[in-house]
């Protein structure tokens, strides 16, 4: 009879929280636009399950063994634990663990200890969470990745296309002033740093909104994760209004000059160069845009195709399974179902447009002043959502002239708008991290 | 407080947004410098299959052989030639 | 001189035990069975190869800093450990391990970093083992990856065969008690943990019973292991004789109906219908039946495919090796060589035969009290060993008929079978650990 | 505390197969009726090929030349028709 | 304002040293050599980028978080810091770091949580290089995927050549002597643990030179893993005119009789046999042999041909990604540049000089009292550089005879080379080690 | 000290060598014994293709349509001899 207690108290239904079940259907909706509408499966589909298994009661799969066992303890483990945190008894375990993010860390070991000797443990999330994630790894393994799948031809041909996928970045931090906007007006609580992380959503590049978070704005890492990949689906629907709005007929039959052929050195070196940039002039965007030009220089200097071809397969493919199942963890009720959470999604559409407005009308402005034409169709492209957002410069080119083919020369701005946010990125852990 | 984050939201957008223009306009000079440069002095003949070189040392045992018979091969057909 | 004394006692000659000479006879034995008899090749020959590795005398590779250095410090240093242990001078290395294995997790710190300074370190299988299965991490990505290569079809197709799945894990719980009962009689010593453990030798899944041994009875995992392995090799012949003398010709040569179409989406929506299951009745199934549900999703939503190769390929691989070294580190001579061990591979074959019969049975009261023909054969496949025990059940029909294909037949019960023991392990976990 | 054992044991048997044999029983009548709820509202026409879409953006920078040229040559296939 | 002094005090030009400058090109001097010579492409691409990122300045990517802290700590931190250390305060980084050292692993963990409570971290680099060097693995999985790439084929078919291999061996000892002669002259400052880790350089074998530094050298193992492998690639150089210099035209133009065809089963059992004798004789060399031997298995058992495809390709192919980035964070300036850097580089030659002339002369003594030809050009190959050494072997021979290939016979004594070399590395490590 | 070490390098040099040759000396010595005795015992018909023995059971799910449809096919063919 007990056992039949303790395999009922042990069941979900017995435990599940509303939160837990809204949660588990978000996630059963995330998988539904993933698997049904396409909507970047690699990703969604981890995220989505992930998030699912983040949501099972009584599993604490995404938890730490401190906060499971701040749920799970005896008073008298908890008054042990009080002790140990230097404060008098509290009321609720959301209290507790405020106090414990609060320690140092000598205290927090004590206190993962005392979870440990109390027989809880970390769950199965939390634990890929930390090696994938918390250490930074798996973004950058991805960077690296993109890099050797990336090609600079086209914007090696037109170096110029790269103040368009500056341009864009204005979206970046127009979401940030937002942000702090609506916390100025008291609709939400971001800090400064939340601010910065919400705004990389609009930098349309999923690893470096899930590295910049990691650092900036650990809580708030499902919610961005969520939108930027969501977002970065939608781009298909969201640009091409603001695209057709903001230019003429005319403007967009613009035809371009063909793309003068790149040397096989020039690809070899152009990482190269940026590497050096960055080491001279942002040291904190070392990180991300060094894997990503060791990816690039991987492909390109051929005679590591073993290396590159597995960055490019094997490596990639498992560190997306484990990021994508780390993210989810991030989606566990009582960390994502928050006010805060509106707000980032509905931050989040706006920096994607804002982007994408910001680099077409760049793109008129370098094309009513430049020597060749410049369909500012292609400017667009510059948010990244690579190769997604060029497409959507390629289409809507196409509408208007039905001979005029944008692929490559939006594929400029595209991989110029990686390098952009990437650098956003930089800027923002240096002046709001640490 | 509310205004003094108001301030540092606008402050990092200035930076950031600067340094992002600054950063990709020094990128388009140092690119399109590299472009000139290599295509001056170590201009390749472009449009040519591109050549993979043998790296001198893969990390494998090769097939010792494959190698031999390879070899033979090639001299042979130099040879024939 | 001294050099070639110090090169002498270093030698494993100088060292070397006969338990530990009988173990690396068992590593190759094992090797043997799976190199020339073809027994799990891919789990023995790494397992073996390990168990070799583990006892090589004075390398060590088995043990933790700790274990290497109680057997390899000074006298001096011992002194100190003690006092670290808070104990008095104790006689053997086992009562200091023993002591050792009391403490709580900030003295287990201590202690750790007292055997760092004085020069010793973990072993390499050891750091494996602690990385792959002691952290849960290998034994849930192969379940994973299992998860991607298992088609749910003929199960989805005829559900009932699920509960043949369940029937023959009465072969798990009827070892529980053989394990309990010897223990009871005095012939072996096993805990009611010990006893779970040994029992899921019968769920005849290879995952699952690693992943059950690590939190239950780590120190029996290398006996389960090896006899799970084993076993499953031996299906072919542990199990046509139980099946012969438990049905009548009748029964062997009944045809089944064609199993009907079974659409995409269903396939899609099964494995969430099974997580959802597990979220509400059984969380502690959540870490296995969720990953497995995972792979199975990834593979059949047809929008990851490179994930789901990778799965499938690289990373269960990868996983494979070090799984497979780390569980022949349990193999050292001072925990294998054990009068358990001879227990656990007399249980472990008991719970083959008592499931295949369960399978067989139930199989036999379904046909009788079911509407549609049932070949009891085909409970046999309840077992799991997915799939060598669906062929037993085909290549026994087809000696009793030749025209009779039970194969496709089989593989309901067969998939149905991991379930079953997923299940049984998360019971298990659920009532006897923590 | 040798019968205890026992006891446990006896009891784990109960608890452990009562909720294996359970669960599989939800099992069947959950996938029974997500079967027919499927067949009913979802069904597919069945026995077609298996359809892979394509991934609305995969990871990769695909090879732009080779989408052009692709493209091209479906829009001149059509036209042919 | 404030901002714009923080971007820039952040900047790398700011802090850039003549030191990380100078490493910067070393780094892209690797890279050139790399791509454009041909030199070890798949280790020196990734080595010389990580040495580009290791000397960012400002970014801090090769240190640890105590490092970082150490360098970007205010003095009341700093303080702290002594307090913890023990010391009076002291004038530069560079004696903290000293008396870091020096304490034990209780006041290094204190000293860990004081630099991330001072919100310092580990760089990327660092991370990678705890994960994968510090820890052994990644020379192991090499190991272990070079094992399941080599063919023991000529060396079973004519075992003699074994003695080659431990002939060419003499260029690591002879090495050691040197290194220890220029400390006693006063030249350099190797302690003979140091010497040992310079002397493997001249067993031409990558994975077994960076496992034996990273326990006897780690401060050296950048030099060390460089020397190595640009003198791996400097082969058809170094070695033709010394074995020009010690042979005779006769002698060169020696065939050799053809090898005995070697059954499977052989070769199946040679690595056992290899591994007994390990475990039996030399356990300090078990980690290296044992998953060298491992991976011959897997290859030749042919029942595990996944496993040892992974082994080969997946596996080793990631390992070398994180292997190279890893070595490259020790090519950080502080640490490099050192006169002790230039000793080790010519060192490192002479050692493969050496090596080479060993073989060679061993060959000739074999050739002149054996009793079948053996062509004193097949020596050289002993000092492994597989397959490298042995083409050269047949190169040199057809110079002399263009009939005569060499290769097949070559190959025994290069991969008796890759053994040697490991069975050296055992010695040094139980001689010196710990 | 400074001589102390050079004694060291000596001392290392000897031992280090003379293991090095002594394990291969017994390797030659083990690996001949090893290809004798598997030669006079054990030995295979030579220059066959390699058999690659299929695992007993893989660790993967095969097919079962496959391997139906494989069986019958073996099964056809062998009637058909
Ligand atoms: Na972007
Ligand atoms: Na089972
Ligand atoms: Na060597």
């Amino acid at each position: 009879m007990d056992n039949l207690i303790t395999l009922w108290s042990a069941s979900g239904l017995a435990q599940m929280t509303f939160g837990q079940a809204f949660m588990m259907l978000i996630g059963l909706g995330l998988l539904f636009l993933a698997i049904r509408k396409g909507f970047e499966p690699l990703l969604l589909v981890p995220i989505g399950f992930g998030g699912i298994l983040a949501n099972i009661p009584g599993a604490g799969l995404a938890y730490s063994a401190v906060e499971n066992a701040v749920q799970g303890a005896d008073p008298a483990q908890i008054v042990e634990l009080t002790r140990l945190l230097g404060i008098v008894a509290v009321d609720s375990s959301k209290e507790l663990l405020a106090a414990y993010a609060a320690v140092d860390s000598a205290t927090h070991l004590a206190i993962h200890q005392w979870a440990l000797d109390a027989g809880f443990g970390n769950g199965m999330l939390y634990n890929f969470y930390t090696v994938s994630i918390a250490s930074g790894v798996a973004p950058l393994v991805i960077f690296m990745g993109v890099g050797a799948m990336t090609d600079f031809g086209p914007l090696l041909a037109n170096p110029k296309t790269l103040f368009l996928g500056a341009a864009a970045q204005f979206g970046i931090f127009a979401t940030v002033l937002g942000a702090v906007g609506l916390t100025s007006v008291g609709l939400m609580d971001f800090s400064i740093a939340d601010a910065a992380a919400i705004g990389i959503i609009g930098g349309a590049d999923g690893p470096t909104a899930i590295y910049v978070s990691s650092i900036l704005a650990p809580d708030l890492l499902g919610a961005i994760a969520v939108a930027a990949y969501s977002y970065m689906a939608l781009v298909p629907m969201i640009q091409p209004p603001i695209m057709r709005a903001l230019t003429t007929e005319a403007e967009r039959k613009i035809e371009m000059v063909q793309l003068r052929p790149v040397s096989r050195r020039e690809k070899i070196v152009f990482p190269l160069v940026l590497l050096i940039l960055v080491a001279l002039l942002l040291p904190d965007a070392a990180p991300l845009l060094g894997m990503f030009c060791f990816g690039n220089l991987m492909k390109e200097c051929g005679v590591v195709d073993r290396l590159s071809d597995t960055a490019q397969n094997a490596l990639i493919n498992i560190t997306t399974i484990f990021l994508g199942l780390s993210v989810g963890s991030k989606l566990v009720a009582d960390k994502f179902l928050d006010i805060n959470t509106l707000g980032i999604l509905g931050l989040g559409i706006v920096a994607f447009a804002i982007g994408t407005a910001s680099g077409v009308l760049i793109a008129k402005l370098m094309n009513r002043f430049g020597s060749t034409p410049l369909n500012p169709l292609i400017g667009s492209a510059g948010v990244s959502a690579v190769p997604m957002a060029a497409r959507v410069s390629n289409k809507v080119g196409l509408e208007a002239n039905p001979h005029n083919f944008l692929l490559m020369h939006a594929m400029g701005p595209n991989v110029a708008g990686v390098i952009g946010s990437a650098v956003a990125a930089g800027v923002m852990i240096s002046l709001v991290g640490g | 407080m509310q205004g003094n984050i108001m301030a540092q939201g606008v402050e990092l957008m200035i930076y950031g947004m600067g340094t992002v223009v600054v950063f990709l306009a020094l990128l388009v000079v140092a690119t399109t410098a590299m472009s000139a440069f290599v295509g001056r002095f170590f201009a390749e003949v472009q449009q040519l299959p591109r050549v993979r070189p043998v790296p001198a040392r893969a990390l494998e045992t090769d097939d010792p052989e494959l190698v031999a018979v390879i070899s033979a091969a090639i001299h042979r057909h130099r040879q024939e030639k």
